[in-house]
């Protein structure tokens, strides 16, 4: 945000009085260098400003105990050795919201991708892939228009995505009967890998590994004996709740347990609700656009007991939404933390911080890459490679069961400091 | 006070009422706008077996039309099939809202509560994720017949939804009324969302059952299953036919409504409620009926939606979603059947004409971009066109009375008789009083002073007979 | 309307495989919050009211459903949250501490920019979308469709062009930054419920501003031509009020007070500014209006605070989700029994 | 927008009636769904003696018009009767009981100063108030609570002062919609098109063609109703009226803004519905008109009736000379007819009448 002292004098102005000239310059003095994107300031005019972020805390298993994080994994580079070969016109299909309402979760993973994609083409001159976008709007429907398109490019090895559990499940009959390679970064729902559908694989734990292992976190770990679960209605966080309320046994509060609706800002019902009871802990399932408001009118509502929510808020626009607020949450996200070079590159890209999912769609574009570099080059045989496919992302190692779920998922807790 | 009816000119009452109401006027001087009318016109007066033949190549080309491959037209990004499919079901429900808000008046901002219970009705029988699942082995529907067991079902629950919510609510008018239809749109939409363990919440229902028709070994689920997504004859234009069945069936339903007492009926209601009750007209009861037979077509197009899609989700349901088909009635020509089927066409083909294009005519464009802000423009259009062209791109007038064609054809064809030569004479307006009153040939039964025959009103007709001419 | 609400109750509760736990009658929540749910509740009705008016006024006079009312309150929001850049506070979740005279003024300023950019965007509604309209005499469901026109394109200018206007600083996909100048503090506490300093901020500042608009609308000479012409319009034409005037005037009132909503909407919930954020929130601000009455001024007040405070209890009695169902609910039970809402619609009349 | 309109259903503008006000209100933003520029230039003139060459017959036409129900009241005999009638509206008494009755088979004029209450009687009579005191008998049997719509199906229609025609619909349509009120059909039978669905469609149109002939706009049938002169307007309203086939028609000064030589016109057209077979009960203030044309005549006077008998008796009462006083026909007629006058009249009568809005 741009402050100078001309901008701020000429608001004033337009604003009318000479008087607030001078007292409009007040702010303007004491608005110290703040970092906007990662961290956040915490100005006073007692001074001082502490930078919180999002640190990694420990790993743990699906039992909640402390795993020794393993040091050393070396995550895959998109650019490979820089020889490989490929047909010209070679290229990958993104599937998800891109416009609309649910547009933001869709752009992360294609940007994410599309970083992944540029550093491959640039290390690569004899392979150029290109990655074609569809969107789905996050609805279904138009996803089943979208499906027979990307089925019928015939330059398209493999898909990554479609970005929800809603679409997935409506066209995951198309891609399956195709043979095309399904790989999707955000969609969680458990029975998607029931369908048996061979093409599909996900490139995070579903609901179903996260919830318990936090969960058992928080009773074994913690110590916590209450904790309130306050989910969203999106799919994800339906899905968690319901994870993670099982996982708790008795330690979840049923008096506090209250639903919000994705888009809601203001959540003074559920803060009179939790204030009320006598909880150790609030666990919130869903997305950080919600989790942001939700903390703050906790604290503001006098609730001081911790706030754990899970990799949909692991995102730096959660602690840079809630400020002072957010200091001190637990987050769990079966996503390692994403090194600071990516973060840069990544911004220098898309021109925007990484959000939730982006890692993903590094990683996942990065897998699909790596398999066309290694000479892959039809659709089934992409699907064998991932089948077979053993190595490290940025997030987590990858390797897969038949089903397409990820064979080992460990959590990564972090802390908002 | 009771004489206090607002009107919508402010000039209207306030003229003497020896004049025709001011606004009434300059509506009047408005000779254009009757495209849609003059097409009706000419299709009235052809004699029935050209209109089949007119008719039947039409709706079988609008049929074709998906799997023709016409070059501009297709749309790029996504498949033209499916866009045709989703056509059908907004058509459809464009058909229904137009009961309810272009032919009865009633302002319904609720309308996708409708389309909401068709698909949950089909949904919850044939969901795999429900727990009344009645379909699949084993159970109380089978497998193959599943969906159109469900399918009257959900008309049967839509309908009684649309008198459940009709009968307190229709004492209600106007701007109350678009309120309240509202907040049940709303309601229903959050009832799927909050009533997790009937409809599966935010998670929705998976696996709905579609007609499994024409299974063959390339197709084990049939050409229904959205697994036929290769080629032309894809799933998508099977539901676009399926669709096309269910709208020919609704526009003869409603266009026989229309021509009856139960048209005539809501167009009284539409314009003048008090007036019509005392002309005695049950209004209560016809205004349920526009919302019954409304509700009962969303839940058509509700329980299409199921099965093409397979996947039901609240968030498909909300009012966003209400406000665009009224858009596409209002679009389109409310009251008209036909426009409102063109106003359903432009909303959900434009969006998907420019996504994935990359040119239009030789220029290169970035269509996803345009097709991103595509509420942006279709806002701006919605504006635009609400200034210039209110009345919707095709209006017509309904016709009200299921015989008397003979009566409008003599009529068109005296047009043309008085044209050329009343056409000279432009001075007065049709309307002043000083006009002499038409009497046909009947001569003596009417008692009333002046008013030569036939050929007389040339001159109160003659301006606009020459306008529209020319 | 007990047939629908006995319909919602019955499919929850009757169905064999339905649990009982789907809605859960918390009558003791709602007893042990009695009064915190009251002050919540209030707070948030003073908010409703407050854009509640302006669609109320708009109804009394042009009998018009300003649908785009939201986005004038949407606008109002990022109206205030630039002139609070151009002041020179910095985005970040944290809140400032300017000791309270200094706050009072930049709250003060805040608001003001907020209601010259609602009042602006109000007015210049009229003039682009309405008046051209209201010259060809149009019908009201072409009112009604132009304002959902409108309320797409402002929404849209929020959410693509702002930000390419401004470099990214407004606008956009995600919410803004919140700047935050008060941070709640307990000032004292009602039958054991903490009033913060921002509920107190928003209960005074709504009470002053509808006083206000009441006086305004009751006691001046523009008041008296607004419901001269909400009452008769040709009649006032011919006594001499200017009925363009009026209709503008009236669209500024408006404007202006969804502004000042905007200011404490965002001091309740700092997160709040987002291009889509206005459209429930006028949603149930239309519901307040036609609650109370609609065209009636003192209607638009009270339905405003019945609807936060009725809320904010049914979503403690029945859960949390079904907030938004109790205020349509309500809704229409309260227009089954009065269908002109509680006090009647009526501007005209004296008690407007 | 709440232009003030002339004679809404509650007509003339003499007494606040609050409960119509709301509904009438709301009611017009429904009619208003309608797009005007909708603008139907429909081909002009039907010749109809080429559609239908029966109807060049004028008895045949008489025929068809006529009236086909039982009566229970014989000629001459009570049709209808106001009993001790009184209807308040708050504090203001519109109507203080009021007694009179209407004759099968004649010609009843209304009259009476503006305020008189003469279009609350009306207004009573046809279930728009119910009165508050009294009782409306129709043909032997009270009106008592019924529907508005279930009191012209028992056989009284009426027009209204200011026209309110279905402007969009086609003036043969509007009148269709009239005999309507004799069909049954609903929706079943008119999306199967039953016979009897067939059979009702086609009477009313060939009755209706023989009302518009009947009534003198027969060959406007397929203009729409908004297009029609204003003459031809009032016309076609007492042709709707007629189609319901009433026992008892009430014309709310059908002559209101018409010119000498029209309401000659317009008195034939009336004696002609009589001799046809209908009772007629006018409203009117140009008392040359009702002198012409009414068998009987009944004064109200401030809500109450202070003369009532032939039209040489009723002129030549003094009280009703008082009521008069001074104010010659002509003037009188322009006054009422012409909105002018009315307009600020109404709101002060309102304002007295307090805001009670239920």
């Amino acid at each position: 945000m741009h402050r100078t002292a001309r901008r701020a004098s000429g608001g004033a102005a337009l604003l009318l009085a000479a008087t607030l000239v001078l007292t409009a310059c007040g702010p303007q003095s004491q608005g110290g260098g703040g970092d906007e994107t990662t961290g956040t300031s915490t100005e006073t005019d007692d001074g001082g400003s502490t930078e919180l972020s999002i640190v990694p805390s420990v790993q743990i298993d699906i039992e909640g105990a402390e795993v020794e994080a393993t040091e050393g994994g070396d995550p895959a580079d998109p650019a490979g050795d820089g020889s490989a070969e490929c047909a010209e016109g070679t290229a990958i299909a993104m599937a998800g919201a891109l416009t609309g309402p649910n547009a933001a979760l869709g752009l992360n993973i294609l940007y994410g991708a599309q970083l992944a994609v540029d550093e491959f083409n640039a290390a690569n001159p004899g392979c150029q892939v290109t990655i074609k976008e569809f969107d789905t709007e996050g609805d279904p429907q138009k996803a089943t228009q979208v499906a027979p398109q990307i089925v019928g490019d015939a330059s398209v090895l493999g898909l990554l995505g479609p970005a929800f559990s809603g679409e997935t499940a409506a066209t995951g009959d198309v891609f399956s009967q195709a043979g095309l390679l399904s790989l999707s970064a955000s969609a969680t729902n458990p029975d998607l890998t029931k369908n048996g559908w061979t093409n599909f694989f996900r490139g995070l734990a579903n609901d179903a590994v996260q919830g318990p292992s936090v969960a058992k976190y928080l009773v074994n770990t913690k110590s916590f004996g209450s904790v309130c679960v306050v989910s969203d209605n999106s799919d994800y966080g339906i899905g968690l709740a319901q994870q993670i309320t099982e996982g708790l046994g008795d330690a979840a509060n049923d008096e506090c347990a209250a639903e919000v609706k994705t888009g809601d800002k203001d959540f003074s019902a559920a803060v009179q609700i939790i204030s009320g009871a006598d909880a150790d802990a609030v666990f919130y399932a869903g997305y950080y656009a919600e989790a942001a408001p939700f903390v703050q009118q906790l604290r503001d509502g006098g609730v001081d007991i911790p706030f754990v929510s899970a990799d949909g808020t692991n995102d730096p626009q959660f602690v840079s939404q809630a400020g002072a607020s957010s200091e001190g949450a637990i987050l769990s996200c079966p996503c390692g933390p994403a090194p600071d070079d990516f973060a840069a590159a990544y911004e220098e890209s898309a021109g925007q911080a990484p959000g939730v999912y982006s890692v993903e769609g590094y990683d996942l574009a990065t897998i699909m890459l790596s398999g066309i570099a290694s000479g892959v080059a039809d659709r089934a045989g992409l699907i064998d490679y991932v089948a077979n496919y053993s190595g490290d992302g940025l997030a987590r190692t990858y390797e897969w069961d038949s089903a397409g779920e990820l064979a080992a998922a460990l959590i990564w807790i972090y802390e908002v400091q | 006070m009771s004489t206090s009816t607002p009107a919508p000119q402010p000039s209207s009452s306030g003229a003497p009422t020896s004049m025709p109401p001011a606004g009434r006027v300059a509506t009047k001087d408005r000779p254009h706008g009757g495209v849609g009318d003059r097409l009706r016109l000419w299709w009235d007066a052809l004699p029935r077996p050209t209109q089949w033949l007119v008719g039947v190549p039409f709706v079988l080309f609008m049929a074709l039309v998906p799997i023709l491959n016409i070059p501009v037209l297709t749309t790029v990004g996504t498949n033209f099939g499916g866009v045709m499919a989703q056509f059908g079901m907004i058509a459809l429900i464009a058909i229904g809202l137009n009961v309810v808000v272009g032919q009865a008046g009633l302002l319904d901002l609720g309308y996708v509560g409708f389309y909401a219970i068709g698909a949950y009705t089909v949904a919850i029988l044939t969901s795999p994720d429900s727990p009344w699942n009645q379909a699949g082995e084993g159970h109380w529907l089978g497998r193959e017949w599943a969906w159109l067991a469900a399918l009257p079902v959900a008309i049967a629950i839509t309908s009684l939804s649309g008198l459940i919510l009709g009968s307190p609510t229709l004492r209600l008018r106007g701007d109350y009324l678009a309120i309240v239809t509202l907040g049940f749109g709303e309601i229903v939409r959050l009832l799927a969302d909050n009533l997790d363990e009937l409809t599966g919440g935010g998670q929705g229902l998976r696996g709905v059952a579609y007609p499994r028709l024409g299974v063959t070994e390339d197709l084990p689920n049939g050409v229904f299953s959205a697994g036929n997504a290769a080629g032309t004859l894809n799933s998508g234009v099977w539901w676009y036919w399926l669709s096309l069945v269910f709208i020919v069936i609704s526009l003869l339903f409603v266009g026989n409504l229309e021509r009856s007492r139960v048209g005539r009926a809501w167009v009284a209601i539409r314009e003048d409620e008090d007036a019509a009750e005392i002309m005695g007209v049950p209004t209560f009861r016809f205004k349920l009926w526009a919302f019954v037979i409304g509700a009962s077509i969303g839940g058509v197009a509700g329980a299409l939606y199921a099965g093409q899609v397979q996947f039901v989700i609240p968030t498909n349901f909300n009012v966003i979603n209400s406000v665009l088909f009224l858009c596409a009635v209002v679009l389109g020509g409310q009251g008209n059947k036909l426009g409102v089927i063109l106003g359903a066409f432009i909303i959900v083909y434009v969006p998907n004409f420019f996504l994935g294009r990359t040119e239009l005519f030789g220029i290169p464009i970035n269509g996803n971009e345009i097709a991103s802000y595509r509420y942006l423009f279709f806002g701006l259009a919605l504006v635009v066109l609400m200034i210039f062209r209110p009345q919707g791109l095709i209006p017509v007038r309904q016709k009200l009375l299921t015989y008397g064609r003979e009566l409008y054809v003599a009529a068109r064809r005296s047009a043309h008789v008085v044209a050329p030569r009343g056409g000279s004479d432009g001075g007065a307006r049709p309307g002043t009083p000083a006009v002499a009153t038409a009497s046909g040939g009947a001569g003596g039964a009417a008692p009333v002073a002046g008013g030569p025959t036939a050929d007389g009103p040339g001159t109160a007709r003659s301006t606009t007979n020459e306008e529209e001419t020319r | 309307m007990p047939a629908l609400a006995e319909a919602l109750v019955h499919s929850a509760t009757a169905g064999p495989l339905v649990h009982q736990s789907l809605i859960d009658f918390n009558l003791a929540g709602l007893g042990r919050n009695f009064w915190g749910l009251t002050i919540e509740g209030l707070t948030y009705g003073a908010i409703y009211a407050l854009v509640a008016v302006g669609y109320t006024l708009v109804y009394g006079v042009l009998r018009l459903i300003n649908f785009a009312h939201s986005e004038v309150f949407m606008l109002g929001m990022f109206g205030q949250y630039a002139t609070l850049l151009l002041l020179g506070f910095y985005p970040s979740g944290n809140a400032y501490d300017k000791g309270i005279l200094l706050t009072v003024l930049y709250l003060g300023i805040a608001m003001l920019g907020g209601m010259i950019v609602a009042g602006g965007t109000a007015v210049g509604l009229e003039r682009v979308a309405y008046r051209p309209l209201r010259k060809r005499g149009a019908p009201s469901l072409v009112f009604l469709i132009t304002a959902i026109g409108m309320s797409f394109v402002l929404q849209e200018f929020v959410h693509f062009v702002l930000p390419k206007l401004t470099g990214g600083t407004l606008g956009g996909v995600n919410a803004q930054q919140p700047i935050r100048l008060v941070q709640p503090e307990v000032q004292f506490t009602i039958g054991g419920a903490p009033v913060t300093n921002v509920t107190l901020v928003i209960i005074l500042s709504a009470l002053v501003l509808a006083l206000a608009t009441d006086l305004f609308i009751n006691r001046t000479k523009f008041g008296r031509g607004i419901r001269a012409v909400a009452q008769d319009p040709v009649t006032a034409t011919l006594m001499g009020v200017s009925r363009e005037r009026v209709i503008m005037l009236t669209f500024l009132i408006g404007g202006i007070l969804a502004g000042a909503a905007a200011l404490l909407y965002t001091l309740r919930v700092p997160n709040g500014i987002i291009y889509s954020g206005g459209f429930i929130l006028g949603i149930k601000a239309f519901s307040a209006a036609v609650l109370g009455g609609i065209g009636n001024l003192r209607g638009a007040l009270l339905g405003g605070l019945l609807l936060g405070v009725m809320e904010n209890y049914g979503q403690v009695v029945f859960g949390t989700e079904w907030r938004d169902v109790v205020a349509f609910v309500l809704l229409i039970v309260v227009l089954m029994f009065r269908p002109t809402g509680i006090l009647g619609e009526s501007l005209g009349r004296a008690r407007a | 927008m709440s232009t003030h309109d002339p004679g809404g259903i509650g007509a003339g503008g003499e007494h606040g009636d609050e409960h119509l006000a709301a509904s009438g209100r709301a009611d017009s933003s429904r009619a208003d769904l309608y797009m005007p520029g909708a603008v139907l230039e429909e081909p002009a003139i039907v010749d109809v003696a080429e559609v239908r060459p029966e109807l060049a017959n004028p008895d045949l036409v008489d025929a068809m018009v006529a009236p086909d129900r039982t009566v229970r009241a014989k000629v001459g005999e009570p049709l209808l009767q106001m009993e001790n009638v009184t209807v308040q509206f708050g504090g203001l008494v519109a109507l203080d009981d009021v007694t009179f009755e209407i004759r099968r088979g004649e010609i009843l004029g209304l009259i009476g100063p503006n305020g008189a209450g003469k279009t609350t009687a009306f207004n009573a009579m046809t279930g728009v108030y119910r009165p508050t005191k009294g009782q409306v008998v129709f043909d032997g049997t009270p009106v008592g609570k019924l529907k508005r719509y279930r009191i012209t199906q028992r056989g009284i229609a009426r027009t209204f002062q200011n026209i309110r025609l279905f402007n969009e619909m086609t003036a043969l349509e509007n009148v269709v919609v009239g005999s309507d009120a004799r069909h049954r059909t609903s929706v079943p039978g008119a999306l199967f098109r039953t016979p009897r669905h067939r059979r009702e469609e086609r009477d009313a149109i060939d009755r209706a063609m023989a009302l518009l002939e009947f009534v003198g706009v027969g060959g406007r049938a397929t203009e729409k109703a908004r297009n029609l002169s204003y003459g031809d307007q009032r016309r076609l309203e007492i042709a709707r009226a007629l189609a319901t086939e009433p026992k008892l028609l009430c014309l709310d000064e059908p002559a209101a803004g018409f010119n000498p030589a029209e309401k000659e016109a317009l008195m034939d057209l009336i004696r002609h519905i009589r001799d046809d077979g209908y009772t007629v009960l006018l409203i009117e203030h140009d008392m040359r008109l009702v002198r012409g044309v009414t068998d009987r005549i009944v004064v109200l006077e401030f809500g109450r009736v202070i003369a009532d008998g032939t039209p040489d008796e009723v002129t030549n009462d003094p009280k009703v000379i008082a009521a008069y006083l001074g104010v010659p026909d002509e003037e009188l007629a322009a006054a009422e007819g012409g909105t002018g006058a009315d307009a600020p009249a109404a709101p002060t009568t309102e304002g007295g009448s307090g805001d009670a809005s239920a």
